[in-house]
């Protein structure tokens, strides 16, 4: 899975992009955060407000963490966002 | 009758553009446009305080994303032709963040399709801003606000 | 801080005019400007019928109306600057009618203000449209519409 | 007292403006339509139509044909607006 990080939350975790292998029972995006969560203290770190992240799905958006991540290849974390 | 873009325009670039001659060339030979209204966004000074904007943004993401708006906007008004450009990179004040134009034959759905279309792009395209201060003090991320958000609830049957 | 002109800018007349020029006047050295709408009326060929358009007006009356309209909203919203052309006299296809360019630190006051200027002219500013046809059939004024007396309802309260 | 009349108006009354001494009765808006009806059949065919007659005195719209004319130097009559 290519997950994606951007502005503050890419400055907490200290990388924009990384190439993972998900452990098989990660089904969600809420599994998925949960358990990004426990890889160490700068991605607890970059997720610790839950409110202020935001998750897009191949360039989707996710406003539902209760989805699925099968057949999904690119995740992305961001803070709310602040274009226009 | 002009032959007319099938569907929104949509640029995303680091380059500055000159919304003048845009808007010059969008209106040009199209006899049957009664209506243009076009918004452009521009970097406040914020009292002269800030050096300069740094827009990050997901590339991938930001032009399939603003694609999905401009179509949904294009589908659902009148439109003749509906251009957006938007910036990423550094900014620097009283110089351009984005450019929406909305051409139609009715007044009320070129209005409407621009206000629309930057509602949606404040709250929904992957862009992220960073103020850069004269001062030295640490550069600060733009925060998202309630505001922005609120200003969606009008657009809820679109 | 650049000095921002006391009030709104109203300019009758009957020659044309270059938005897109107004538009770069109106936004250099403002640098506490973040959002700028035009709206620009456009003279619609009619699918190819119209030979041009003749505007009659009430030249004392249209510049007072429409001071008063721009003042109007220059007192409700937080506008930097709202500038308003209106043409008269005979107008071809493709050439400007009118022209509002509302300036703000916020973009729904702009967008706003623009398009309640824009609703006020249409039913309050004393002008007619004359339509002169192509094929030689008779001159034709044009007649006002229920749905521009109706979009004046959203703005009841200001 | 000055008249001015425009548009469709003015072509049915086949005059732009004239002066004229308003009768003594005449207090109203109202009453000047009235009266302006009986000068002549241009006149009473450019006001057939009551609802389509606009009326500005001295360049301020009037909605309320009741409204007195005591004062007023200058009124226009005119089909609705059609600017913008």
């Amino acid at each position: 899975m290519k997950i994606l990080y951007f502005a503050w939350i890419r400055e907490r975790t200290g990388i924009a992009q990384e190439e993972v292998d998900l452990p098989g029972e990660i089904k969600t995006v809420e599994g998925f955060l949960n358990w990004l969560k426990t890889r160490g203290e700068e991605f607890d770190y970059a997720l610790e407000n839950p409110s202020a992240v935001r998750v897009a799905l191949d360039r989707e958006h996710c406003s539902d963490f209760s989805q699925p991540l099968a057949g999904v290849n690119e995740i992305a974390l961001f803070p709310p966002m602040t274009g226009g | 009758m002009p032959t007319s873009p099938k569907g929104p325009i949509v640029r995303i670039q680091s380059d500055d553009f000159d919304t003048a001659q845009i808007l010059k060339r969008a209106t040009r030979d199209r006899p049957n446009v009664g209506a243009v209204v076009t918004f452009t966004g521009l970097c406040r000074d914020e009292g002269g305080k800030l050096a300069a904007l740094e827009l990050e943004h997901y590339a991938s993401m930001a032009e399939a994303e603003i694609k999905r708006i401009a179509t949904r906007a294009y589908d659902h008004w009148p439109l003749d032709q509906l251009i957006v450009i938007h910036r990423y990179g550094k900014i620097a004040p009283g110089e351009n963040i984005v450019l929406v134009i909305a051409t139609s034959s009715h007044r009320q759905a070129a209005f409407e399709a621009a206000s629309y279309l930057m509602d949606y792009l404040k709250t929904n395209a992957p862009f992220w801003k960073k103020e850069h201060h004269k001062d030295g003090t640490s550069d600060e991320w733009v925060e998202a606000t309630d505001k922005d958000d609120k200003a969606l609830e009008r657009w809820k049957e679109i």
